[in-house]
């Protein structure tokens, strides 16, 4: 690619930007949210035409979303194959899909049932298949935008194992992540973008973490805010709660969240997260008690409650909207936006202005439709938005999913600034790092129930890892 | 030279084309374009009466349109918006044969009573929904027909005018008839049909866009159509949301039958519309669901109807030619944005 | 034969022959919808359908000429729906809209030019109009049958042939399908003259085969019906056909009840297929969802 | 354009119409307008336009559009316009009208009306005479008081005969769906009936389509002669001489002779009538033809006064002759 630029209205995405890959190479592009990485990925795949620039591949291309382009109502095996069914006189051959589908997912250590609803599955499944539907098609030049968001631990080593594999084999490699570790352990090269630009290209093997991290963000990472010591008031309470979602079912759960206190629930995605988030949202019916100062209907109403929701295309944002529309999405009856019966659309931009301001949102204007947006910046403006306003509970799952170093630090930092000042903040994510470095209560969740507690010094990784793999 | 491409690659473009294709038809129905076009515009803007005349039908569109529109924004795809009609109209029209009192009162109670009939007819499909998440495609659909024979069932028997051989209830007491337009300086209405029922229609139109920019309930609305899931999560009882669009969307098309009952025909029978609830369709679509745009083309397609009427009288185009021209000018239409994007996008 | 069976015999033909024309719509619906293009044009291209065959068989004497005019036709129209709808990314509604006017206008219009009589055309030769038992002649069976296959023909081709697969893809998200090498517009448009085709053979069933000419307003709403039909049938081929067959029922018995309850007027039995389908969609629990990406231009 | 001869030359008869929705084509009142219009073209040279409707409120810009051009007469064809006439007829007080079917009540206005229920009374009376099974059926367009007036006159007239007639009475719901008239047609024929009287427009060509492939059944057609579309099945129509009233109008307009404003068609003067069974008169046979005939001349004389009404109907008894 030789002197790529692509202009939107108001941002140059990218401005300018020389970039080889080898065959056999890992190349890591990395850089802060919306710094062009997905714009860059996406012309060179072809799906966006570049203003300027030329791109040359031999052979084809292949790109793994970050946001994916599956066909939900399809089955796993029909995703990956789609355009290249194998066929038995005229009709798909099924069996040979199938199994070709499951034998390619046993070669690359991603479990899958080639036979299920892709709309069924979790997010992190769906990563799966959408990775499996490149790789099923070989390309010679494979483009990865931020892979492993949506991955466990295990699964991103797995998926790492089987990149390698294909760089051996010949295939060049990009790699987009916020994931630094991920840069350091396994690629050859990193390119560092910024504003639209390559800042800087390193030789994996010669840099650190920190050295690219800096190049990222032009200068130090912001620090995470420190905890202060908050009174034990008790806020939030779910008691005896069972409840079932499409995919995950919990039994028995009780615990409480206190003001001032970050309970992080810990384990592998799967193992009803999702149906305990949408109980306490009241998305889905469930039996027990989930209150929040004693008040049942409280979460339902929305009261003073800040939730960022799995899925920031389809639950969280109205992707058509302003930033200004979406800041209030969720708050529009509070008192402060709701003014009789018309909404104070004042009001409503000074918090969109807030959230953009606290939360470092990049965009052209307050204006600006959300689906504009880098992934990550959208994620900044979900997470912002739960927060404002300090409400009394936070339910946040994922939160930094598919957010730069640099602003991870900074929403953990708001997390806990809100925690001293008394929200009660329930988290909700599959990264124990996240958890232990912010969380004051840690529940490990495990086949629907909770496995285990562990409050402030009781806090061991090694425990926890366990409890979260099943073992005891 | 480069300005004029651009202009033809644009919304200019379109409307040729559109006069273009209609110009074919004419020359097929052996009818000079020329005389064609030249009785188009004089049917719908040469003059007080043609003036007039365009916005009658205007009117006529523009209620089941700004319902439709209500509708469409709240994601529900009402294409009942001529049952609604209807049934307002029926409503006004049994009630406005007896009812007397002073005008102005009546009058209202009247366009009232078709907002109620239109928005039963709106809410029985909400309903159907919200409790049994029943497609309202397919039940707005089925309550046209039944609105028809309910119509016609009435219109024939219990509703039926003892003075009239055909199927249609008693005039209208002339105290429930709406008011004429008012004078403008010298400019009088009074010999024509024009009513003030396209100031409410406008009015409307107002009240509309003032409900979806601005209140509450119109986000809610908003949010509810963009994104159900999204707006569901944000604490929106989507149910009730669904029961209250389309009661209103009804209730809209409802008040425009009331008002062509109450306006036009001073009467109700089941010929009221020519399909304005399905041409209306097109016209919220064409108006970008926006209560103001909505206007524009609602004022576009009268001046078609108006002046289609006035081709038939002087150029002797048939009715039928003129739906067909009516098409042709919706298909480009239609297409006018891929027209603006490629203006907007094209080298120049 | 007592009137009981014969009454029921009549009722099942007419079941079948009210059905027949809505079938072949609606299974056009399916096969648009599946591939993302809302098909509010069924009605304009029935229409086509029908008139077409009439003038085609007027013109050769020969009711198959007839036939297949129609269903080129009604492609005709299903192509300018499906051009639009793809390369020109019109709206959909709004260009069925335009198009269900182009058709009935210009069918009532071409009565004028091509017969100068208007309203209805002169009759033609019908379709095997031999009858095959008191109810059904030889061409209404055959149609019948042929519509059968159809729905058994579009639900393999859906379900089990690598095309039917990538239209379902198209449908849902083109995106994926361009992504996977594959042009989705062109499927979409494959599909719409394909859909097109469907209803002009349902127009042509109710004008050359059920009947021996065309009549202004003679489709009276069966596109929108079979629109319905497809939404009803979850958008699967078998359960739209199901649901045509629903609505032949409920006018077919409409046809037998009246005058036989004399208390209920005759508007009220008119309106039964309707409200058979109001409540029938009532009762029709759980989730209904079209196609994610249907009725959205890409 | 067709129907548009441009403007008339001065001294040539000047002849507007204005169809309602059913539109030219209907096979009904509108196309017999027309018809007469036509005969005036002809024979009285007249220049004639037409001006369709396509909904109610098309009425009143329509029949404006003809006062505004000063024709000598404007024809309203169909009751639905008569509110609007009887406002454009005041508005326009030097121009002449005339309406078919309704009746308005101004000096400039001539209304024509048929008795329908005459017509029919025959048409009934001649089925209950030829019927085998002594089972006739109705066919409906669309259930509206004028049609009724059709519906009960045939009922009457057939129980006039014989009051065991069995009379079985459907609708089609519409005035154009030709499908829908042949099936209906199909189930009454299979319901035992074995002449359908069609009075549904368009939709009556189904019934005519039904019963040609059927052995001993007929039809009989309504308001234009339909018997040579299926000779031998129609055993008669039940004409209703709307032509001949817009050509007598037309007439006696170019000859400058006064018109009463109320003209009522009726059997005396050929308004309405059945044709004379051409095709059909070895069926029906001599005596019945004479016995038909016989109810003609008393419902001239007034011995018989069909109804008009379903209410009518239910008072009404078979005259004793
Ligand atoms: N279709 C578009 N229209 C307008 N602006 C766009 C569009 N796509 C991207 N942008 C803008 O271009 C810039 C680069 O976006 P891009 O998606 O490439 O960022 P990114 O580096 O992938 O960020 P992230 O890490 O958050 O995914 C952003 O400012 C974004 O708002
Ligand atoms: N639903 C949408 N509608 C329109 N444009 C979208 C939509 N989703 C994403 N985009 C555009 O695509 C660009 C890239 O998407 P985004 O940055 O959100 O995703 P990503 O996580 O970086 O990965 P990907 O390239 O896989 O989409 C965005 O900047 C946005 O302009
Ligand atoms: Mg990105
Ligand atoms: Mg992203």
């Amino acid at each position: 690619m030789h002197g790529i630029r692509k202009v939107y209205p108001g941002v140059i995405a990218v401005d300018g930007v020389d970039l080889d890959l080898l065959p056999g190479e890992i190349h890591a592009l990395v850089g802060e949210n919306g710094a062009g990485k997905s714009t860059l990925a996406n012309i060179a795949f072809g799906a966006v035409k570049p203003d300027g620039g030329t791109v040359e591949a031999a052979g084809t291309v292949g790109l793994v979303h970050q946001h994916f382009e599956l066909v939900g109502r399809l089955r796993v095996w029909h995703n990956i194959m789609l355009g290249r069914e194998p066929r038995k006189g005229t009709v798909v051959d099924v069996d040979r899909a199938r199994s070709r589908v499951a034998e390619l997912a046993e070669r690359n250590g991603l479990a899958i049932d080639p036979d299920a609803l892709v709309e069924e599955l979790p997010i992190g499944v769906q990563q799966r298949v959408e990775l499996l539907r490149e790789l099923e098609r070989e390309p010679s030049v494979l483009l990865l935008d931020e892979p492993t968001a949506a991955l466990a631990p295990a699964e991103i080593a797995t998926l790492f194992a089987t990149v390698v594999q294909l760089a051996k084999r010949g295939t060049a490699i990009l790699v987009v992540t916020h994931k630094l570790q991920e840069v350091i352990d396994y690629t050859t090269r990193v390119s560092v973008m910024r504003h639209g630009k390559i800042v800087a290209r390193y030789e994996t093997a010669d840099t650190s973490v920190d050295e690219i991290a800096r190049a990222m963000v032009g200068g130090e990472l912001p620090q995470v805010a420190q905890r202060e010591p908050t009174g034990a008031a008790p806020c939030f309470a779910a008691r005896d709660v069972s409840a079932a979602s499409d995919t995950t079912t919990v039994s028995g759960l009780s615990f409480e969240v206190h003001a001032g206190e970050i309970v992080g629930i810990a384990g592998v995605e799967g193992n009803g997260q999702t149906a305990l988030a949408d109980a306490i949202a009241g998305m889905i019916p469930y039996t027990g008690s989930i209150e929040l100062d004693g008040d049942s209907t409280a979460l339902r109403h929305r009261n003073n409650i800040g939730i960022v929701p799995q899925d920031r295309h389809h639950e969280g944002l109205v992707l058509n909207w302003s930033i200004v529309e979406n800041a209030i999405l969720g708050r529009q009856n509070l008192p402060g936006i709701r003014k009789g019966a018309l909404t104070d659309w004042r009001a409503a931009r000074a918090d969109a202005a807030a959230i953009v301001e606290r939360f470092d949102v990049r965009a052209a204007s307050l204006d600006v439709a959300v689906k504009m947006l880098s992934g990550g910046n959208q994620q900044k403006l979900l997470v912002g938005r739960a927060l404002i306003g300090d409400p009394r509970f936070v339910l946040a799952y994922q939160p930094t999913r598919g957010i730069d170093v640099g602003a991870a630090a900074l929403v953990q930092s708001r997390l806990i600034e809100a925690r001293n000042r008394g929200s009660a903040i329930l988290l909700i994510s599959f990264e124990l790092d996240e958890i232990l470095a912010i969380a004051d209560r840690v529940l490990v969740m495990y086949r629907g129930k909770i496995t285990g507690s562990f409050t402030g010094s009781e806090i061991d990784r090694g425990k926890i890892g366990r409890l979260m793999a099943g073992l005891s | 030279m480069k300005v004029v491409l651009r202009l033809l690659a644009g919304p200019a473009g379109a409307l040729l084309l559109a006069f273009v294709l209609a110009a074919v038809a004419m020359l097929i129905a052996g009818v000079n374009p020329v005389d064609g076009f030249s009785a188009l515009i004089r049917g719908s803007l040469g003059g007080r009466r043609p003036i007039a005349e365009t916005l009658v039908q205007t009117t006529a569109l523009l209620f089941p349109a700004l319902g439709i529109s209500l509708a469409f924004r709240a994601g529900l795809f009402n294409i009942g918006a001529e049952g609604q009609l209807l049934m307002g109209g029926l409503f006004a029209g049994a009630v406005g044969a007896h009812l007397a009192g002073p005008s102005w009162l009546t009058v209202a109670a009247l366009l009232l009573l078709g907002m109620l009939g239109g928005g039963i007819w709106g809410g029985i499909a909400g309903w159907l929904r919200a409790r049994f998440n029943a497609s309202e495609i397919i039940s707005t659909l089925m309550l046209n027909f039944i609105a028809l024979s309910l119509a016609g069932y009435l219109v024939a028997g219990p509703l039926k005018s003892p003075l009239a051989s055909g199927a249609e209830t008693a005039p209208l007491l002339p105290n429930n008839w709406l008011p004429a337009f008012p004078t403008i300086g010298s400019l009088s209405f009074g010999d024509t049909r024009l009513t003030i029922s396209i100031l409410i229609a406008i009015a409307t139109a107002i009240v509309l866009r003032f409900v979806f920019t601005r209140t509450v309930f119109g986000y809610e609305l908003r949010a509810a159509g963009e994104a159900p899931e999204a707006a569901r999560r944000s604490g929106i009882n989507m149910p009730r949301m669904t029961l209250i669009a389309l009661s209103l969307s009804g209730a809209v098309a409802g008040l425009g039958g009331a008002a062509i009952v109450t306006g036009v025909l001073h009467r109700f029978n089941t010929s009221l519309s020519p399909g304005y609830g399905y041409t209306a369709i097109a016209v919220a679509l064409v108006g970008d669901l926006n209560p103001l745009w909505v206007c524009v083309a609602a004022l576009g397609f009268g001046i078609l109807e108006a002046g289609g009427l006035m081709m038939q009288a002087d150029a002797g185009v048939p009715k039928d030619a003129i739906r067909v021209i009516e098409g042709l000018i919706i298909l480009v239409l239609a297409a006018r944005r891929y027209f603006a994007t490629r203006a907007s996008s094209a080298p120049i | 034969m007592s009137t009981g069976v014969s009454l029921m015999l009549t009722l099942a033909f007419l079941t079948l022959i009210k059905s027949v024309p809505i079938v072949y719509a609606a299974l056009g619906g399916v096969i648009s919808e599946r591939a993302g293009v809302v098909n509010i044009g069924l009605e304009g291209m029935m229409t086509a359908g029908a008139f077409s065959a009439v003038v085609f068989t007027n013109l050769t004497g020969s009711p198959i000429v007839g036939l297949i005019a129609g269903i080129f036709f009604g492609a005709f129209l299903g192509f300018i729906l499906g051009f639009a709808a793809t390369f020109f990314k019109v709206d959909q509604i709004v260009a069925g809209v335009g198009i269900n006017l182009v058709a009935l206008g210009g069918a009532a219009y071409g009565l004028v030019l091509i017969f100068n009589q208007p309203g209805a055309s002169p009759q033609v030769n019908q379709l095997a109009p031999e009858q095959l038992l008191p109810q059904i002649t030889v061409g209404e069976t055959a149609l019948i049958v042929l519509g059968l296959l159809c729905a058994f023909g579009l639900n393999w081709f859906i379900y089990r042939t690598p095309w039917g697969l990538r239209v379902q893809a198209c449908g849902e998200n083109p995106r994926a399908v361009t992504d996977a090498g594959l042009d989705p517009l062109r499927l979409r448009l494959y599909s719409v003259i394909a859909s097109g085709a469907l209803a002009g053979l349902g127009g042509a069933f109710l004008s050359i085969c059920e009947v021996n000419l065309y009549s202004d307003g003679m489709t009276a709403g069966r596109g929108f019906i079979a629109l319905a039909a497809v939404i009803f049938g979850r958008w699967t081929p078998w359960g739209a056909t199901g649901a045509a067959v629903f609505f032949g029922f409920f006018e077919a018995l409409q046809y037998v009840l009246q005058g036989r309850i004399s208390w209920l007027p005759s508007d009220a039995m008119q309106a039964l297929p309707y409200l058979a389908a109001l409540f029938a969609i009532a009762g029709l629990v759980g989730r209904v969802r079209a196609p994610a990406a249907d009725g959205v231009p890409y | 354009g067709r129907h548009n001869a441009g403007a008339a030359r001065p001294g040539q008869l000047a002849l507007g119409m204005v169809t309602d929705v059913g539109g030219l084509g209907d096979k009904s009142f509108n196309d017999s307008a027309y018809r007469g219009l036509v005969n005036a073209q002809n024979s009285l040279g007249a220049n004639i336009q037409v001006l369709q409707s396509r909904s109610a409120s098309d009425y009143q810009p329509n029949l404006t559009a003809l006062s505004e051009k000063h024709l000598d007469m404007i024809y309203a064809i169909g009751f639905l316009m008569n509110k609007d006439l009887d406002q454009i007829s005041k508005q326009y007080p030097q121009q002449h009208y005339a309406i078919i079917d309704a009746v308005v009540d101004d000096p400039n206005v001539v209304s024509a009306t048929f008795k329908e229920e005459d017509g029919s009374f025959l048409a009934g009376a001649l089925a209950a005479l030829v019927s085998k099974s002594h089972h006739i059926a109705f066919l409906g367009g669309q259930d509206i008081p004028l049609l009724r007036k059709f519906e009960v006159g045939y009922i009457a007239g057939a129980h006039q005969i014989d009051p065991a007639t069995k009379v079985d009475v459907k609708w089609v719901g519409s005035f154009e769906d030709v499908a829908a008239g042949q099936e209906l047609a199909n189930v009454l024929f299979n319901g035992g009936a074995d002449i359908v009287y069609a009075a549904a427009g368009k939709a009556g060509i189904g019934a005519i389509d039904a019963v040609k492939t059927r052995q001993n059944a007929f039809v009989i057609g309504v308001d234009s002669d339909q018997d040579s579309m299926a000779p031998g099945k129609i055993l008669t129509s039940m004409v209703k001489h709307v032509d001949v009233a817009v050509f007598d109008i037309a007439q006696a307009i170019q000859q400058k002779k006064a018109l009463k404003g109320h003209l009522i068609f009726g059997l005396k003067d050929n308004g309405v009538g059945l044709t004379d069974f051409k095709y059909t008169s070895a069926v029906i046979g001599r005596s019945n033809i004479e016995r038909v005939d016989a109810i003609r001349q008393d419902i001239i004389s007034g011995k018989i006064t069909p109804p008009s009404t379903p209410q009518g109907l239910v008072t009404w008894k078979p005259v004793k002759l």
